[in-house]
């Protein structure tokens, strides 16, 4: 899998949303959501993007779909420049790429049934007569374990579970290569959490699909990622394969979140390191190293300097002054 | 792991809640939210009440401290706390109880705080509602000893600031403050951390941890999330559709789950360090509150009455038997008909055919 | 919150630009000549040009409209065609009228309607609520100047030599007078006194005058006149009151923080009125300060029922009147009043309201 | 015992329900609601029936024909009124003309006005609210600070200088109302816009390549209609008050139209003495007006998404 | 006017004012008398000059013979005002709220003040020549609702009021606590056409209408007891003005027969042709119902004459200046109340050569009423009103239809309660039995200078303070003298003396004389005359009766 290419890089994307205020309104801040933020996505991988609230997961993975206009940095499709591209070359990448989102609820039209939902995407882009597109969408609809009757009814019909199926479907239907998942799951209750997970599963290994699975719940990210990208405060701090990450984090960012994540066996008996303090606001974010002021081993020079995205060993980049000792 | 307490006044639970029954009278029919809910909690001890999304965990919390409002109606049972069926005082006289000896925290902490009131002041109101002589800068002194015991920092000021200035965990960290103003004997937490992102969530688990452990403060901890459970519950109860399934002590839960529903739930998670392929599922989804089925609840749903061709569970509703001494189970497999424990271990079911 | 208010204030200055212009060609697009309006029904084509030259009305439409801006940014708001009198003395007449009714239906309004929404929220579903309800319903379906004619004919009619007689029309009976409270203590004010309109405004408000003079009589036989107009125009905001009160109460009391309210041991009716009311009452502020426009459109009709000389009666007449600068001076003075009454509805609702943004 | 050998056998194909179906099976659940169709039928009923329903031409004066006068007191054989005399259920007009024949076709008048203003209102504020919220910018505000200054001025002091423009009459009226709802209209359809392009259902279709028309109408409106209608029933109720007020100070519909409004406006002198000139129109105001109010409310609540969500629970 | 020369004794009211004006209370001094002179007749209209022969006595010279002098004169719009104060107060650049709002006259009352909304009060001036008034205070209330005006005066809240409503007549006269107080119908009301308009330029088709509307059935329906159905356009009691034939009487048949015979047949719905009814929406003597009868005639042409008509109300100012001049396509509703008792004033006014309100006028009308208003003896003018009526018959520029009554009210117990035919009620001659007299009249005054003001409004209370030189009859038309104790003319009726009251004085204490006649008369008729401001600056009566100003401004 490591030797696939590189479906998409991402590189230096930033993205800052203005905040208006004052007597005349204009931009008296900025919201940092995303601060240079670098990445690549292999064909056919899943990579997971885990952070905090508010860390700037969700606009990553939408401004990479042109949701959202970049402030800065590049995204390339296939070595193109997708924030170049315009009008029909733009539309035409919007069937590569799909999205679906966090809140299975919300991201579905109220007023339509659903069939025409997950067939939205091919009217708009002309496809087949109303006949095709209809057994386009049965077949997604089936590929997500739902029925052909399913189709004429209506999202308030549906369970959670099954509203994020067709959500998957609508992505599916358009047969992209990419898909971002928006904490596809985080709206659910375990039991269908697992069957979700399963169905992503079964898609990416049947259609060859690549992933960028975001979430907060390390646990799920582990379960579905083959590599994983951590943020804190718009930057990511770590990036590596899931292995190294859950045996042997660099950044003690990842390590206070490991930690702190309740496991299910009351037998096991950890070191917690719990953080102090809450997450800074990504308007007026800490000087230096972001984490400095509630990491553990911070020092003087992380409130000056702010660490680099290293490569520590093959495929393990951290951006911390001192991972080593961690090694 | 933190050490588990022992419970100091002997086995005499401080509540037990018995064939508990909240049902909501809607336009559309009658939700049976809490039907025939019984469990107990003793003195400092951490029980944990685990279910899906809608089970009537909540409901059941809110019974406790007769905080059902219209449509909704308490319609059967028994909550004792230290001896007393709570349901048999006088709605008006549930005010001395609530926030004085059962305190609770809710899941959305900013919407549970007056956003129109400084945070001091909402603490200061529990202190003046049971002892209203109670000088109010002495009640603000103390409110903000609360805080800072807590763990707010600069509590002086914070005390001043309105719910909406406060960060998430901040604002849980209030409720707690108010919830241990009046050091209760009981305090109900409903899912206090599912708001929270995961390091601030460890830290309210620390907190709650150390008022248990600190003023001996018995708690019910609710809760979906099965890891907080393994680590903060000393006895954990599972509900599924309104009723208690299973009530066991946590090792036991994890080890030893003998309900079906409750075996699903823990297969079904993924684990953080233990790489699964496929993760367990349990099929179907929970029945319909309103029309509900005449046997047991989870009986569409259960591999396991397909596995042993159980008949039964679509005619009759299983009992809740203690199985093992500290060990209840409510479901066929464990019952026999006439309502007595059957030595019957999963997966070795007897065909009823 | 200085900046808010202050960002708030400089919002409305398009608006009251707007208000200015929109005046101004409501006054000109109205047809029929102001001449004949004016001078009457005999009037010379000879008068009319006159009359025309002397009132600036012929000149270019752009060059009125630049005139009248700076004339009404500087206070001057012209003179009456057919009174010949300054508009802003007629004015001055003429607001304290509708501002006594105007404010005694709100007090009656919001004093039954807020009490009412409560009650019915609190008792959702029961016989209560829903009586409550109908009659609210009822309230807002009422028209103002039929209810107005109905209670006349009540009270001055069906219950005339009873003790519930109540007078159809007017402010005072006749041969009563409300002595200006200046003139009641001899204060040397008069016409040309600095102030001067102010402490007739003020003595034009026969409640006040009255109690300030401690004429009792005449107080009892303002507030004698005004009970029925008052009844009449309150009947919509009352309605409206209530029934947001009602729904903006049940939205609070389904909230989280009520039932924290209750778990920390609050009795309910301290829930209710500490927690609840303070939080329902957000958005009643802002619709009490819509409900002045209502109030405004009832006040035409209502006194014209009840032949109170205010200033909706008296648009009404310029307007029929085609007395332009009356027109325009009445219309600005009633939409400027109108955007800073909801200004300052706005700007109580950011004070009440810790969550606007406190700069 | 097929059952026994299946897990979570798939549901039955059973009829779908849209969320039309859902709101109007909450609506009519509604007391409220119940009520104000009823008389909303009622009322279009007595409008398509009214020549059946009038004994005589609403515009017919008696005199000469009956050996009445005008302002002749109502005569109900029922209520002990001569048979030999013909009866008159709600008396007869200043022109001797029978009221009850009137009442009866105002109805129609009534009902016309208020769906036509507001389906003006509507079809204009949409257009002027949707352009506002989805361009954004001066667009925007150019509109929106046109739609401020219009509601600056109280409606009703804005309707009669509007019809003091455009000159008296029941179409010039109809045209005042239309055009002092529309801000509202505009009002809301920009809130709701702003507000359901933010949603994640929109950003859904934006990632599969949809036009921003298409975004507009086929997500966006549709989903901005449920306040609309809302709005819009109460705004019937309103703009019937308001027409009616206008035809009371003379404004509105003219003689021999039969007018509520306009009849209690030419009769309201009569009040002491021929109060029932003055009663009848003014109830059948009140009543008409109250069956929009009571439907609008009671849509209002059924597609409250707070009550929806009490039955999306189960 | 020089000042009074006992200011203060009997009238402590007056000090004030009497030390405003000019100290020359010694000896009096030669007076010189003051002269207001067109010049020529070219730059006038019926007024040449008016001068102040000596202290005591004026001269008005007229371009024409004038017969209705002396009923002109008496009308209130040309009370007399002191000269000083005129300057003082209603003089380009003094003009104030005083000269508009508390009008200085010679009346047995005084303006206290005006309650602006509300009321004007009057007081007793003490100072009058006359006899004191029987109540000492007057207060003139405003309530334009009928029904709510006769609600007070029968709660006993006010003493009398103005305008009964038509319906009301009976249950006035049938209450005991309370009188009607009935005025007398000199007025017109008439449906007008504009003979320049199809299809009214056809006499047929205007013959048919006269014939086909059932005029008595619009005077029983829809006016008060007292009216009748004119059988001319001038009322019978007016002199001459029932010279000739009557009207037409009802008669449907021959109307169709005459639409017929003009080419407008029936269509399948029994129309002939549409046209439109406007009126104005105002009460008047003339037309106490104009809505009701507005339909009513409607009605009728439909019912009677196949003629499909929309009625049109429109607002009062643009309807008169549309009527007027002649610019409505279809038939109005319009009338006509005596401002003085001439028949001038109701034909000449209608019917000159000038008036295109009817569209073209005719010869035959015109041509004998002008000869006819130069003669001043009735019965040599009678042939010429009874060919003017007639032709009026045959050529129908208008359908006269009723003479409306109408009436005030007051409570029993106020005796003396009367309406003259011609001005306002003088009140002090009017016994409430108690201090104060509460009339409640229909509107709020424009202004209290009556010589720029019209309405009967404003009128009314600037009777009760301000004199004429002549006053009417309770009952009748005739004068008799005020503040003249006679006027008489020359033999060709152009040049009118009056003889002045002597020992008069104005509220302010000044004493009455001649320059204060010219004064009045100037400021009102002169338009250089710098007091020549007013309200609004139209001085219609000045205008109108005296047909133009002095030194009007070209046009
Ligand atoms: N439209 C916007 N305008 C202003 N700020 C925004 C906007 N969208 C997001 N932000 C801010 O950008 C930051 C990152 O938001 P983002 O939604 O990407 O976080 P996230 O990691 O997805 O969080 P979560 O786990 O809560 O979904 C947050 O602080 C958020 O408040
Ligand atoms: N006011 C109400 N009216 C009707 N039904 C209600 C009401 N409140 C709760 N219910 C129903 O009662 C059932 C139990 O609700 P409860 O809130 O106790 O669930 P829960 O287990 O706490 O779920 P969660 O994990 O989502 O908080 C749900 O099915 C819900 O629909
Ligand atoms: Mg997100
Ligand atoms: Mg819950």
């Amino acid at each position: 899998m490591m030797t696939a290419k590189p479906l998409i890089e991402v590189q230096d994307l930033v993205k800052y949303y203005p905040v208006q205020g004052g007597i005349i309104p204009h931009t008296v801040a900025e919201v940092q959501a995303v601060d240079g933020v670098s990445f690549t996505v292999y064909e056919g991988e899943t990579l997971g993007l885990v952070g905090e609230s508010g860390c700037g997961k969700t606009t990553v993975g939408r401004t990479m779909l042109r949701l959202e206009t970049p402030t800065g940095g590049e995204v390339r499709f296939e070595g193109a420049n997708i924030f170049d591209l315009k009008g029909p070359a733009l539309k035409a990448l919007r069937r590569e790429m799909q999205i679906v989102f966090q809140d299975p609820f919300a991201s579905l039209d109220p007023r339509l049934p659903i069939g025409e939902s997950i067939g939205e995407g091919l009217a708009i882009h002309g496809m087949g007569n109303g006949r095709e597109r209809y057994e386009r969408v049965i077949e997604a609809l089936s590929r997500v374990g739902l029925e052909r009757y399913h189709a004429t009814r209506y999202p308030h019909e549906f369970s959670g579970g099954q509203r994020q199926r067709i959500g998957i479907a609508r992505a599916l239907v358009m047969n992209p290569r990419f898909i971002v998942l928006d904490e596809p799951v985080s709206a659910l209750d375990v039991s269908i959490q697992a069957e979700v997970l399963n169905i992503l599963k079964d898609l990416q290994r049947n259609m060859g699909l690549t992933y960028l699975f975001v979430a907060h719940n390390l646990a799920v990210v582990e379960h579905i990622s083959d590599r994983v990208a951590v943020m804190y405060l718009g930057k990511i701090v770590e990036v590596t394969t899931r292995a190294a990450l859950f045996r042997k984090p660099l950044h003690p960012y990842t390590q206070a979140l490991l930690s702190a994540i309740p496991m299910p066996d009351p037998t096991l008996k950890r070191d917690r390191v719990i953080l102090k303090g809450d997450v800074p606001s990504p308007l007026n974010p800490p000087k230096g190293c972001r984490f400095h002021p509630r990491c553990p081993i911070a020092e003087e020079r992380c409130s000056v300097e702010e660490p680099a995205l290293r490569e520590l060993e093959s495929g393990h980049q951290v951006a911390c002054h001192f991972a080593e000792r961690f090694l | 792991m933190p050490a588990k307490s022992a419970a100091p006044n002997g086995n005499a639970p401080i509540l037990e809640v018995r064939d508990l029954k909240t049902y909501f009278f809607t336009e559309d029919g009658v939700v049976k939210a809490v039907d025939g809910v019984d469990f107990y909690v003793k003195h400092g001890e951490v029980l944990g009440l685990v279910g899906e999304s809608g089970c009537g965990k909540s409901v059941t919390s809110l019974s406790i401290l007769r905080l059902i409002d219209r449509p909704g109606e308490i319609v059967g049972g028994e909550v004792f706390f230290e001896g007393e069926n709570l349901l048999d005082r006088p709605l008006d006289s549930m005010v001395d109880i609530r926030g004085d000896r059962i305190s609770m925290i809710f899941q959305q902490p900013k919407s549970s705080l007056n956003p129109v009131f400084k945070v001091g002041s909402q603490i200061v109101e529990v202190f003046q509602i049971h002892d209203e002589k109670m000088d109010k800068a002495v009640a603000w002194e103390k409110a903000v000893a609360l805080l800072k015991r807590v763990g707010i920092p600069d509590p002086e000021s914070k005390a001043h600031a309105y719910p909406h200035q406060l960060s998430g965990g901040q604002a849980q960290r209030v409720m707690i403050a108010m919830a241990m103003a009046l050091q209760p004997e009981l305090l109900i937490a409903d899912e206090p951390t599912t708001a929270l992102d995961v390091t601030i969530q460890a830290q309210i688990l620390d907190l709650i941890r150390e008022l248990n452990h600190e003023t001996n403060t018995a708690v019910i901890l609710i809760t979906h999330d099965l890891g907080v459970i393994a680590e903060m519950a000393d006895r954990v109860a599972v509900m599924y559709a309104g009723q208690i399934v299973e009530e066991v002590s946590v090792e036991g839960l994890f080890k030893n789950g003998l309900h079906p529903y409750t075996q699903g739930l823990i297969k079904s998670i993924p684990v953080l360090g233990s790489v699964q392929e496929q993760l367990n599922t349990i099929p179907g989804s929970v029945p319909n509150l309103i029309d509900l089925p005449a046997g047991c609840r989870f009986a569409s749903r259960c591999p396991a009455r397909v596995e042993h061709g159980l008949s039964i569970c679509e005619e009759h509703m299983p009992n809740l038997l203690e199985v093992a001494p500290g060990h209840e189970v409510r479901c066929w497999l464990y019952e026999d008909a006439a309502g007595h424990t059957a030595p019957l271990k999963p997966g070795k079911g007897k065909k009823k055919k | 919150m200085t900046q808010y208010i202050l960002r708030r204030l400089l919002l409305s200055i398009p608006v009251l630009f707007g208000i200015l212009i929109a005046t101004f060609a409501i006054a000109r697009l109205i047809p029929g000549d102001p001449c004949t309006a004016a001078l009457g029904e005999r009037a010379t084509q000879a008068a009319c040009d006159a009359y025309n030259l002397r009132m600036g009305l012929d000149e270019p439409i752009y060059v009125q409209l630049g005139i009248y801006m700076r004339d009404v940014l500087t206070g001057n708001l012209g003179d009456s065609i057919r009174f010949s009198r300054p508009v802003f003395t007629i004015i001055i007449e003429k607001l304290p009228v509708t501002l006594e009714l105007g404010l005694a239906a709100l007090t009656l309004a919001i004093l039954v309607g807020v009490p009412a929404g409560i009650l019915s929220a609190v008792r959702r579903n029961s016989k209560v609520d829903v009586a409550t309800m109908v009659a609210a319903n009822i309230g807002v379906s009422m028209p103002v100047y039929w209810l107005g004619l109905m209670l006349a004919y009540l009270f001055a009619v069906l219950l005339r030599d009873t003790p519930f007689w109540l007078p159809p029309s007017g402010r005072l009976t006749a041969g009563l007078s409300s002595i200006p409270f200046y003139r009641a203590w001899g204060l040397p004010i008069s016409d040309g006194t600095f102030g001067f309109p102010i402490f007739e405004f003020l003595s034009n408000l026969y409640i006040l005058n009255s109690i300030i003079t401690l004429n009792f009589k005449v107080l009892f036989d303002t507030i004698k006149h005004l009970i029925l107009p008052a009844v009449a125009l309150s009947t919509i905001p009352m309605s409206i009151i209530a029934r947001i009160t009602r729904s903006s109460m049940l939205e609070v009391l389904g909230q989280d923080y009520i039932r924290t309210a209750r778990a920390k041991g609050l009795r309910e009716r301290l829930v209710v009125l500490r927690h609840g009311l303070r939080n329902a009452l957000l958005p009643i502020i802002t619709i009490v300060g819509l409900q002045v426009g209502t109030l405004f459109a009832g006040a035409v009709l209502t006194e014209s029922i009840f032949s109170l000389s205010g200033v909706g009666r008296s648009l009404f007449d310029a307007i029929t009147g085609r007395d332009y600068p009356v027109i325009q001076g009445f219309t600005v003075v009633i939409a400027v009043g109108y955007v800073i009454v909801n200004l300052a509805a706005d700007i109580s609702y950011a004070f009440a309201d810790p969550r606007i943004k406190l700069d | 015992m097929t059952a026994t050998d299946t897990l979570a056998a798939p549901p039955q194909a059973v009829k779908s329900n849209s969320l039309l179906q859902l709101t109007l099976r909450r609506l009519f659940k509604q007391r409220n609601a119940r009520a104000g169709a009823v008389i909303l039928g009622f009322l279009i009923l007595v409008a398509i029936f009214a020549p059946a329903i009038a004994p005589y031409d609403p515009t017919l004066s008696l005199l000469d024909i009956e050996p009445v006068t005008i302002r002749q007191a109502p005569c109900i054989h029922l209520l002990g009124c001569p048979e030999d005399q013909a009866q008159h259920l709600m008396g007869l007009d200043g022109n001797a003309r029978d009221q009850f024949s009137r009442v009866v076709y105002g109805t129609r008048i009534s009902l016309f006005i208020g769906f036509s203003t507001i389906g003006l209102a509507i079809v204009a504020g949409t257009l002027l609210g949707a352009i506002a919220g989805y361009a954004g910018g001066w667009v925007d505000n150019v509109i929106m600070r046109t739609m401020d200054v219009l509601l600056a001025f109280p409606s009703f002091l804005l309707a009669i200088a509007i019809i003091t423009i455009l000159g008296r009459g029941l179409q010039n009226a109809l045209y005042a109302i239309a055009i002092v709802n529309t801000p509202h209209f505009a009002r809301l359809v920009r809130a709701s816009v702003l507000s359901i392009k933010e949603q994640e259902f929109v950003a859904a279709t934006r990632a599969l390549g949809a036009s921003a028309p298409w975004i507009l109408f086929r997500r966006i409106l549709p989903n901005a209609l449920p306040p609309l209608i809302v709005q819009g029933t109460l705004g019937i109720a309103g703009a019937i008050l308001e027409a009616a007020a206008l035809s009371f100070l003379g404004l509105g519909a003219q003689e021999p139209a039969a007018e509520w409004g306009t009849m209690l406006g030419r009769e309201r002198g009569q009040v002491f003495t021929a109060p029932y000139l003055v009663f009848y129109p003014g109830f059948a105001i009140m009543f008409t007006v109250l069956a929009f109010n009571l439907l609008g409310d009671g849509l209002r609540d059924a597609m409250d998404p707070r009550l929806s969500q009490v039955s999306k629970a189960k | 006017a020089p000042a009074a020369e006992t200011p203060t004794e009997e009238a402590p009211a007056s000090s004030e004012a009497s030390s405003e004006a000019p100290a020359s209370s010694e000896a009096m001094p030669a007076f010189e008398g003051k002269v207001l002179d067109a010049g020529s007749c070219e730059n006038t209209g019926i007024i040449k000059s008016v001068e102040a022969v000596d202290q005591y006595t004026v001269t008005f010279t007229l371009c024409q013979a004038d017969p209705a002098f002396l009923s002109k004169i008496a009308f209130s719009p040309f009370g007399i005002y002191p000269e000083e104060w005129l300057e003082a107060t209603l003089g380009e650049g003094t003009r104030s709220s005083e000269g508009l709002e508390r009008p200085i006259g010679t009346g047995p009352y005084m303006v206290d003040e005006w309650r602006r909304g509300e009321s004007v009060n009057f007081v007793a001036y003490e100072g009058y020549w006359g006899e004191q008034p029987e109540a000492p205070a007057l207060i003139l209330r405003w309530q334009s609702e009928a029904a709510a005006r006769l609600l007070e005066l029968q709660a006993g809240t006010v003493d009398g009021i103005d305008n009964v409503g038509p319906t009301d007549f009976e249950v006035v006269a049938a209450d005991s606590s309370l009188q009607l107080v009935e005025r007398p119908a000199l007025n017109i009301f008439y449906i007008g056409m504009t003979n320049t308009f199809a299809p009214y330029d056809d006499v047929r088709v205007r013959q048919a209408i006269a014939m086909g509307i059932d005029r008595q059935r619009i005077v029983d329906s829809f006016y008060p007891a007292g009216s009748e159905v004119a059988s001319h356009f001038t009322p019978c009691s007016i002199p001459n003005g029932c010279a000739g034939e009557s009207w037409y009487d009802l008669d449907v048949q021959a109307a169709n027969d005459l639409l017929d015979a003009a080419g407008f047949p029936r269509n399948e719905d029994g129309i002939r042709f549409s046209t439109t009814v406007y009126y104005r929406d105002v009460f008047r003597g003339y037309l106490p119902e104009p809505g009701l009868v507005a339909v009513e005639i409607a009605n009728q042409l439909r019912d009677n004459l196949g003629i499909d008509a929309a009625v049109v109300v429109m607002e009062s100012g643009e309807f008169i200046a549309e009527s007027t001049a002649g610019r409505l396509d279809g038939l109005y509703l319009l009338g006509w109340g005596a401002d003085y008792p001439h028949v001038t004033n109701f034909l000449d006014y209608h019917f000159t050569s000038g008036n295109p309100q009817f569209g073209t006028p005719h010869a035959e009308i015109y041509g004998p009423l002008e000869e006819a208003s130069r003669i001043a003896d009735t019965a040599t003018a009678a042939p010429l009103y009874e060919a003017a009526n007639n032709a009026i018959k045959a050529l129908i520029p208008m359908i006269p239809v009723a003479h409306g009554a109408s009436a005030d009210a007051a409570l029993a117990t106020v005796s003396g309660a009367y309406v003259p035919p011609f001005g306002a009620t003088q009140f002090y001659y009017l016994d409430p039995g108690k201090d104060t007299l509460v009339f409640v009249q229909n509107a709020e005054p424009i202004s209290l200078y009556c010589g720029d003001e019209s309405d009967g409004e404003s009128l009314r209370p600037c009777q009760q303070a301000v004199e004429t030189l002549l006053e009417y009859g309770q009952d009748s038309g005739d004068t008799s003298g005020e503040l003249a104790t006679a006027c008489t003319s020359n033999a060709d009726l152009t040049v009118w003396t009056c003889t002045l009251r002597d020992g008069v004085t104005f509220h302010d204490g000044s004493a009455f004389d001649a320059n204060d006649v010219v004064a009045s008369w100037a400021a009102g008729i002169d338009a250089a005359n710098p007091n020549h401001v007013g309200n609004t600056g139209t001085f219609t009566y000045f205008a109108y009766l005296w047909d133009g100003f002095i030194n009007a401004p070209a046009e």
